[in-house]
C-alpha cells in the first residue's frame, strides 16, 4: 500500500499528530531524504530524520528509547545490502534488526510501528513511498500507548 | 548418584591434596531437603559436606568471574548445561580456559522442589531414590513411586545436553539422550504465543512485565550477562531509571533478552531464579528460535571457535522486513 | 498469419495457472535453444521446447494445449541439466498436460485402449507412466 | 558550562517561505543552553559566515549550531568558519531544516514545528559535543601493484612515471598475464606480444620499478599511507644477478615431460623453465615437482652447465617486509572450469579446445608455429564449430550468471583468423546474442559475418558426440527451428571468465569487499569504479569485473592517477569521529573486533588492582588512523564501553528526546 498522505489529510485526522523518528545512515539514506528534498517530493512533517553514519549505529536501546518518549513509529533505514558505505555494516544490521522486530512483535507491538528499508541516495521517490507508507499505516494504529512511558508528556 | 557423589569426593580430595587445583567450585547440602547450594572447597578435610544429588541445580560457572578466583587454579563440577555456560563465558573471554579444571557430572534432570511440594511429596520427606526411570520418594510411612516428568524442572525436560560438552575429567557414566524429553519441545511455547493475534501476545507480556520488581536476579545468574559493568547500571546513559514504570519493565526485559542474544545457551536459570515467575526463558528462546530459522542453527557455548550469529553475516542472509517478507512467520 | 499484439498476454489465467502448477520461471529463459539441441524426444513434437517458452512468454497458450510436444515430452530432464537458466521444462510440459488433462471431458488415455496396447507388449512400466502421464 | 549560539538561515526564501523563522527564534529562546540566536537570509555566504564567527568571539559561545541545509552541503563550510574564529570545529552542530523540511511539507505550521524539533535535537546533540582533533599521519611514497598482467604492467609503468617507486609482485615467474598468451587482438587484430612486449621490457628497465616475480603477498596490514606489507619471494633455484639468460639450461634439460602452462597445456616443458621466450624476467625457475634433482637428488645437470654458476639448488623462500603508501590490485581473472560441462565433452577429446587454447593454436610462437592443427592427430581441420556462452549467463551452479563481455568479440576473431589463414575452413558459431558494445567493435563482428563468411547461428549446442574421425555436433538454429547435426573437427567453446580462486584470500587480506562473484567491488560502481571502500586500495583490471583490454588499461591508468594523487601528499588528515574505549568498562569479550571491517581494532592486556590484588585483563582498544567510524562496534558492546565520538550513544540518546518532546 502506498498513500500519499499529504500534510493535511493527516491532519484532518481526529487530532492524533503520529510522531516517526526515522534513523538514517548518512551515506544512502540520509542523503536518499536529501534528494527528496532537493526534488520537492511531499511526505509529511510527522517525520524527523536522526543522522547516524551508518545503519549499523542504531541501537536497540535507540529504538526503545524513541518508543518510550512518544514516538508513534520508528525507522531505520540504510545502504541496500552490499552498497554499505563501510563494507559490511548493513550486513549486521539486517541480522540484529530483524531478531528485533521478531521481537517487538513476539511481545505484541504492532508490525507496522517499527520499519527498517533500504534506500539509496539515488532512491529520493522511494524515500518519500516508506515515509508515507508508514505514517498512514502508523496513523490507522493510532498512537503508540503500549511502549510508551506514562510520565513522559509531549 | 550416592557412588558417584563418593567417587567425586574422592577426585575433589585427591585434586586439593596434590595441589592440583587451589580451589573447588562445588555443591554442599544446606538445612533443607531440596537446599543444594554452591560452596568452595579449598581443603580436603572439608569435602565430607560436598554433595551431588538432583538439586545441585546451580550453574557454578558464573563464580569463577569472582575477583577471589584471580590467579589461582580452579576446579569446578560442570553438568551438561552448566559447560555450555562455561564455553560461552570462555567465548566472551571471561575466563582463561587454562587456569579452570573441569569435572564433567552427566545429569539426568534436576528436581524442581515447587513440583514436590505441588504434589505433596515433600510430607515427611526421608530421601529420594532413583531406580531405573523411577524416583522413589521415601517417607515414614511409604515409597511413593514418581515418573522424573512430574517433578523435574521444566528445562531439564527439554534439555538436550545432558552430558558435558567439554571437561577434562568426566567423572561417572554418560546418559543416553533418549532418558530425557525431546529437545524439539523447546520452542513449542513460543509457538503458542506466536499463534495469538497481536493484542493478545501484548497482553499477555504486558501483565507478565508488569510483574517484575527488578531485583536484576535474571541478569545476575545469567551466565551471557557477564559484562564489567551493565548497561543498565551505567548512571551516564541513564538508559533505565529507578522507577516501577511499565515501559521501563518493558525496555529491561526487551534489552536484557536482546543482549544475550546470539550468547545465551538456554540454560534457563533466568526463570527459574524470578521471584514473580516471569517466564523470561520465552523471550529467549524467541530469539533463539529465529536466529536459527532465519541464519542456521547456532548452540550458544558449544564451540567457543565459532562465531556466534550477530558478530558474522552471510552475502545472502534473509531480513523480516523488506518488502518480499521473506522468513516471517509470525501473524 | 499476423499476430493481433505484440505485447505478451501474461494475464492470461492458463499462464497464472503454468507458473503456480510449475514454479518456473518464464521470463528467465533467453531462448538459446539449449534444450531443443539436446532434447531425445524432440522427433515426437511439433513445436520445438524452446519455442515452448517464446510462446508462453508471448502468452499464446492455445497453441500449445494443442501440440504434440506436451504429450512427447518424456520428463528426462536432460534439458534443465544443461538449461543455463536453470529452467524445468518438464515440469512446465506437466503444467501444461495438467490444464488439457483438468479440462472436462479431456482425457489422453482412454482406459478401454488399455488391453489393445498390453497386446502390443508395452512394457506394463510404461503403461503404468501412462496413467500417471495421460488420465486424469 | 555549554553556551550555544543557534543561527537560522532563510536560504533566501527557500526556508523561510514555509517555516515561520520568527516562530523557531521565540521557541529556541527557552531552551536551557542557548544563549545567542541569529537569523539571516543567507548564512553561508560570508556575511552569514562572519556572523557566526563574530558570536564566537564576542558573545563567547562555545557551541554552534546552525539550523541551514543539509550537513552534507554545507557543514565543512560552518566548520572552517568556526575553526577561524577558535572555535575547535567538531564543536558545530547543522539542523537540516531544508532538504528534510522546508523542501518536502507544504503546511506552514508543521514545517515550522519541524524546524523547531530538529533544531532542539541539534542543540541537544551540540551541548554533547567534544573537541575532536583529527589525525595525521604521513604517507610512504612507494606504491605497491598486486599482478603483473597488463593491468598491473600499465598501473606501475603509470606511477612510476609519475617519479613514485613502484613495487610490482607476481606469482608466475613472468611478467605479461593472459594477454601474453593471446595471438591477436580485437578489434584491430595487432598481435598481442607485438604490443605487449615492449611494455613488459619498459617495466623491467624502469630504475623506479622494482619487479618481484615469483612472489605473492602473504600479508597486508595498516592503512592508507602507510601499509605493511609481507611478501614472499618463491625459491625460484637460480640466482637472478648471474643468471645471463642463456638457456643452455632450459635446452638440456631431461625432464621434459612437464605440460606447459603458457601453452594451455597443449606443450611440454623442461623442469627448469622459462615461461616464455620473452619473459621478464628472463630468468628460469626451476619446478622442483618434475626436477629430477628435487625428486631423486640425481641430476644437477644444469648447475654443471651452467656457465655462470647461477643454479642453487639450496635456495630458500625469502620474505621481505616493506611500507608502501597505496596498493593497487590487478590480480586478473581465470576461465572456469568446465569438468561440470559433459555435453561438452571438454576432458574426454583433445579436438574439444577453449578459446584459450586456440589462441596458443594459431599463434606463430605457439606450440605448432602457428599451423592450425587438431590436437589429436595433427590433421589441419576443415570444419571448426565455436560455442560461445560456455557457462556465462548460466544461472545454474555449473555457470556464472554475468555476461563474460570477451567472448563474443575473441569468438570473432578466431572464426576470422580462421577464414583469412584457412579459406576452404568453414567456421559456425553457435550464439545466445552477440554483444559488441564498444568502439569498432560491431563493425568487426560484421567483417566476420559480411566478409570473411562466418556462419552465425543463434541456438546452441546440446551435446557433442565424438565419432571415429569428427565431432559430430548436434544443435539447433533457434531462429529458423531446425535441427542442425554438423561434423566438426575441431570444436572451440567460449569458457566463461570467472574471478580468481585465490580473491577471497586476497579481499580478506586486504579488507576489501568482493561480490556474490567474487570480483573485488568498486567503492561506487559508477562514480568510482577503481577505488575501495579502503582508503588506499584501488582496482584495476579483469580482477574487478570481465574486461577487454582497452578496458583494462584505461582502469589502470585511471587506479594509477587515484594512486598518484595519494602519493603526492605529505600528510593525510582523518576523520576524526571514530571509535573510543572507555576500558574500564570494557569486559573484553572482543565481539567488536570481529566485526570490525578495518580491523582497527585490537586486544590490549592492562593491568588492574582489586582488592589489593593485580589482576590482567583483555580489553579492546581502537587504532584511531585505521577506524573509519561507522559505529557497528558500538552496537555490539552490550555495555557501551566502546562509543563513537560526534555520534555517541548519549547524543542519540539525546536527539530522540528532544525530537520527542
Amino acid at each position: 500500500m502506498s498513500v500519499i498522505a499529504s500534510d493535511a489529510v493527516i491532519k484532518k485526522e481526529a487530532g492524533f499528530e503520529p510522531l516517526i523518528v526515522a534513523f538514517c545512515c548518512n551515506w544512502c539514506s540520509y542523503a536518499g531524504a536529501d534528494l527528496a528534498g532537493t526534488s520537492r517530493l511531499n511526505y509529511p512533517a510527522n517525520i524527523k530524520i536522526i543522522r547516524v553514519p551508518c545503519s549499523c549505529r542504531v541501537n536497540a536501546n535507540f529504538v526503545l528509547r524513541a518508543f518510550q518518549r512518544g514516538a508513534d513509529g520508528v525507522i531505520i533505514a540504510g545502504c541496500h545490502p552490499g552498497d554499505c558505505h563501510y563494507m559490511t555494516g548493513n550486513y549486521y544490521t539486517r541480522r540484529r534488526m530483524s531478531l528485533l522486530k521478531n521481537l517487538l512483535e513476539f511481545i505484541g507491538i504492532e508490525e507496522a510501528r517499527f520499519k527498517i528499508d533500504w534506500i539509496s541516495a539515488s532512491e529520493g521517490n522511494k524515500f518519500a513511498e516508506v515515509m508515507n507508507d508508514v505514517l498512514a499505516k502508523v496513523h490507522q494504529l493510532g498512537p503508540n500507548r503500549k511502549l510508551r512511558d506514562s510520565r513522559w508528556r509531549r | 548418584m550416592e557412588k558417584i557423589r563418593e567417587e567425586i569426593k574422592e577426585i575433589v580430595r585427591q585434586a586439593l591434596a596434590s595441589k592440583e587445583v587451589d580451589l573447588i567450585l562445588a555443591w554442599e547440602k544446606g538445612q533443607l531437603w531440596y537446599d543444594s547450594y554452591p560452596a568452595f572447597f579449598t581443603e580436603e578435610q572439608g569435602v565430607d559436606s560436598l554433595v551431588w544429588d538432583q538439586f545441585c541445580v546451580n550453574n557454578l560457572s558464573k563464580y569463577l568471574l569472582d575477583d577471589g578466583m584471580a590467579g589461582q587454579k580452579v576446579g569446578i563440577l560442570v553438568k551438561g548445561c552448566d559447560t555450555l555456560a562455561f564455553n560461552q563465558l570462555v567465548q566472551d573471554n571471561r575466563i582463561i580456559r587454562d587456569n579452570v579444571v573441569l569435572y564433567g557430572l552427566p545429569c539426568s534432570g534436576m528436581i524442581d522442589p515447587a513440583k514436590v511440594r505441588r504434589e505433596g511429596l515433600d510430607r515427611g520427606l526421608i530421601k529420594i531414590k532413583k531406580t531405573g526411570d523411577q524416583l522413589i520418594f521415601v517417607n515414614k510411612e511409604q515409597q511413593i513411586k514418581v515418573l522424573p516428568t512430574q517433578v523435574y524442572y521444566d528445562k531439564c525436560l527439554t534439555c538436550h545436553y545432558p552430558n558435558p560438552v567439554i571437561y577434562d575429567r568426566l567423572i561417572g557414566e554418560k546418559v543416553a539422550n533418549e532418558t530425557l524429553a525431546t529437545h524439539a519441545g523447546r520452542f513449542s511455547a513460543v509457538e503458542e504465543l506466536e499463534e495469538l493475534s497481536t493484542k493478545d501476545r501484548f497482553a499477555y507480556w504486558d501483565q507478565q512485565f508488569s510483574k517484575c520488581i527488578r531485583c536484576l536476579a535474571c541478569r545476575n545468574i545469567c551466565p551471557a550477562c557477564s559484562c564489567e559493568q551493565c548497561t543498565f547500571d551505567d548512571s551516564e546513559l541513564e538508559i533505565l531509571g529507578k522507577a516501577k514504570e511499565n515501559s521501563e519493565d518493558k525496555f529491561f526485559h526487551l534489552i536484557r533478552a536482546y543482549h544475550v542474544a546470539g550468547r545465551c545457551v538456554d540454560c534457563g536459570e533466568c526463570s527459574r531464579v524470578c521471584p514473580q515467575g516471569i517466564p523470561l526463558e520465552k523471550l529467549n528462546r524467541k530469539l533463539i528460535k529465529d536466529i536459527n530459522e532465519l541464519y542456521g542453527e547456532y548452540q550458544a557455548g558449544l564451540d567457543p571457535s565459532i562465531k556466534g550469529p550477530l558478530v558474522t553475516y552471510q552475502l545472502e542472509d534473509t531480513d523480516t522486513f523488506t518488502a518480499g517478507e521473506r522468513g516471517r512467520k509470525q501473524k | 498469419m499476423l499476430r493481433e499484439k505484440i505485447t505478451p498476454d501474461t494475464t492470461k489465467k492458463e499462464i497464472g495457472q503454468i507458473s503456480e502448477i510449475s514454479d518456473e520461471k518464464i521470463l528467465d529463459c533467453l531462448q538459446c535453444g539449449k534444450c531443443t539441441a539436446g532434447c531425445p524426444a524432440i522427433h515426437g513434437m511439433d513445436i520445438m521446447p524452446h519455442q515452448v517458452i517464446r510462446l508462453l512468454q508471448l502468452g499464446q497458450v492455445d497453441k500449445l494445449l494443442a501440440s504434440t510436444t506436451i504429450w512427447g515430452c518424456a520428463a528426462c530432464f536432460t534439458c534443465l541439466s544443461r538449461c543455463p537458466r536453470k529452467v524445468d521444462l518438464s515440469k512446465i510440459m506437466e503444467a501444461l498436460r495438467l490444464i488439457v488433462l483438468r479440462t472436462k471431458g479431456n482425457q489422453r488415455l482412454e482406459i478401454d485402449k488399455v488391453p489393445e496396447l498390453l497386446a502390443k507388449q508395452i512394457p506394463q512400466q510404461a503403461i503404468v507412466s501412462g496413467f500417471r502421464k495421460y488420465v486424469k | 558550562m555549554q553556551r550555544v549560539g543557534v543561527f537560522i538561515c532563510w536560504c533566501g526564501t527557500n526556508i523561510s517561505s514555509t517555516v515561520n523563522i520568527e516562530q523557531v527564534v521565540a521557541a529556541l529562546e527557552n531552551i536551557p543552553g542557548v544563549v545567542y540566536i541569529k537569523d539571516y537570509q543567507y548564512m553561508c555566504s560570508e556575511i552569514g559566515q562572519n556572523l557566526v564567527k563574530d558570536a564566537i568571539k564576542e558573545q563567547n559561545i562555545n557551541r554552534v549550531v546552525v539550523a541551514s541545509c543539509s550537513p552534507r552541503m554545507h557543514e565543512a563550510t560552518f566548520r572552517k568558519a568556526a575553526a577561524a574564529a577558535g572555535l575547535n570545529p567538531y564543536l558545530v552542530e547543522i539542523a537540516n531544516i531544508r532538504e528534510h523540511c522546508s523542501w518536502v511539507h507544504k503546511d506552514k505550521e508543521a514545517a515550522t514545528q519541524k524546524a523547531i524539533s530538529l533544531t532542539r535535537a541539534a542543540v541537544a546533540k551540540a551541548i554533547l559535543n567534544e573537541q575532536l582533533i583529527p589525525g595525521e599521519v604521513g604517507v610512504e611514497k612507494r606504491a605497491l601493484v598486486i599482478g603483473g598482467g597488463i593491468a598491473g604492467i600499465q598501473t606501475a609503468l603509470d606511477i612510476a612515471e609519475a617519479g613514485y617507486q613502484v613495487d610490482l609482485v607476481e606469482k608466475t615467474p613472468s611478467i605479461g598475464g593472459k594477454m601474453a598468451q593471446l595471438d591477436k587482438t580485437f578489434p584491430t587484430l595487432d598481435c598481442s606480444a607485438c604490443i605487449l612486449t615492449p611494455k613488459m621490457v619498459d617495466l623491467a628497465l624502469n630504475s623506479k620499478i622494482n619487479l618481484y616475480s615469483y612472489s605473492e603477498v602473504t600479508e597486508v596490514n595498516g592503512f592508507v599511507g602507510n601499509f605493511e606489507v609481507t611478501i614472499n619471494q618463491k625459491a625460484r633455484s637460480i640466482e637472478m644477478e648471474k643468471c645471463t639468460g642463456c638457456g643452455i639450461c632450459l635446452a638440456k634439460c631431461p625432464a621434459k615431460k612437464a605440460l606447459s602452462e603458457f601453452e594451455e597445456g597443449l606443450a611440454k616443458r623442461a623442469a627448469i623453465y622459462t615461461p616464455f621466450p620473452q619473459a621478464v624476467p628472463n630468468v628460469p625457475v626451476i619446478d622442483r615437482e618434475t626436477c629430477i634433482k628435487f625428486v631423486t637428488g640425481k641430476c644437477g645437470l644444469c648447475a654443471k652447465l651452467c656457465p655462470t654458476g647461477a643454479i642453487d639448488y639450496e635456495q630458500k623462500d625469502q620474505i621481505v617486509n616493506q611500507k608502501y603508501g597505496v596498493i593497487i590490485v590487478a590480480t586478473g581473472y581465470d576461465l572456469i572450469n568446465l569438468d561440470r560441462f559433459g555435453e561438452y565433452q571438454y576432458l574426454d577429446h583433445p579436438d574439444i579446445i577453449t578459446g584459450l587454447e586456440f589462441e596458443r593454436l594459431v599463434n606463430a610462437a605457439g606450440p605448432t608455429g602457428g599451423k592450425l592443427v587438431r590436437p589429436s592427430d595433427q590433421k589441419q581441420p576443415k570444419k571448426v564449430v565455436f560455442i560461445q556462452c560456455v557457462g556465462s549467463r548460466d544461472k545454474s551452479e555449473r555457470g556464472k550468471a554475468y555476461c563474460s563481455k570477451i567472448c563474443c568479440m575473441y569468438t570473432a576473431k578466431h572464426a576470422m583468423l580462421l577464414r583469412d589463414k584457412y579459406p576452404d575452413c568453414e567456421a559456425y558459431v553457435f550464439y545466445i546474442d552477440v554483444r559488441t558494445a564498444g568502439k569498432g567493435f560491431e563493425e568487426f563482428q560484421r567483417r566476420a559475418v559480411e566478409n570473411y563468411g562466418v556462419n552465425y547461428i543463434k541456438g546452441m549446442v546440446g551435446k557433442i558426440f565424438p565419432g571415429d574421425n569428427q565431432l559430430q555436433v548436434n544443435g539447433v538454429d533457434a531462429l529458423s527451428g531446425e535441427l542442425l547435426q554438423l561434423e566438426a573437427d575441431l570444436v572451440v567453446l567460449a569458457a566463461a571468465t570467472q574471478a580468481k580462486p585465490e580473491a577471497d584470500e586476497v579481499a580478506r587480506m586486504l579488507s576489501i569487499s568482493i561480490d556474490r562473484d567474487r570480483f573485488f567491488t568498486e567503492a561506487h560502481p559508477k562514480l568510482r569504479p577503481v577505488e575501495t571502500h579502503c582508503a588506499g586500495i584501488y582496482l584495476a583490471g579483469a580482477c574487478q569485473g570481465p574486461k577487454d583490454i582497452p578496458e583494462t588499461v584505461a582502469q589502470a591508468s585511471a587506479a594509477a592517477t587515484k594512486a598518484i594523487g595519494v602519493l603526492s601528499k605529505n600528510k593525510l588528515v582523518n576523520n576524526p569521529c571514530v571509535a573510543k574505549v572507555e576500558q574500564a568498562v570494557c569486559s573484553g569479550c572482543l565481539a567488536c573486533i570481529k566485526i570490525c571491517p578495518y580491523e582497527a581494532i585490537t586486544e590490549q592486556v592492562i593491568e588492574e588492582k582489586t582488592r589489593g590484588k593485580v589482576r590482567l585483563r583483555r580489553v579492546a582498544e581502537v587504532n584511531e588512523t585505521l577506524c573509519q567510524g561507522c559505529g557497528g562496534c558500538t552496537v555490539a558492546c552490550r555495555p557501551g564501553a566502546i562509543d563513537l565520538k560526534g555520534f555517541s550513544n548519549q547524543q542519540i540518546l539525546a536527539e530522540v528526546d528532544a525530537i520527542c518532546r
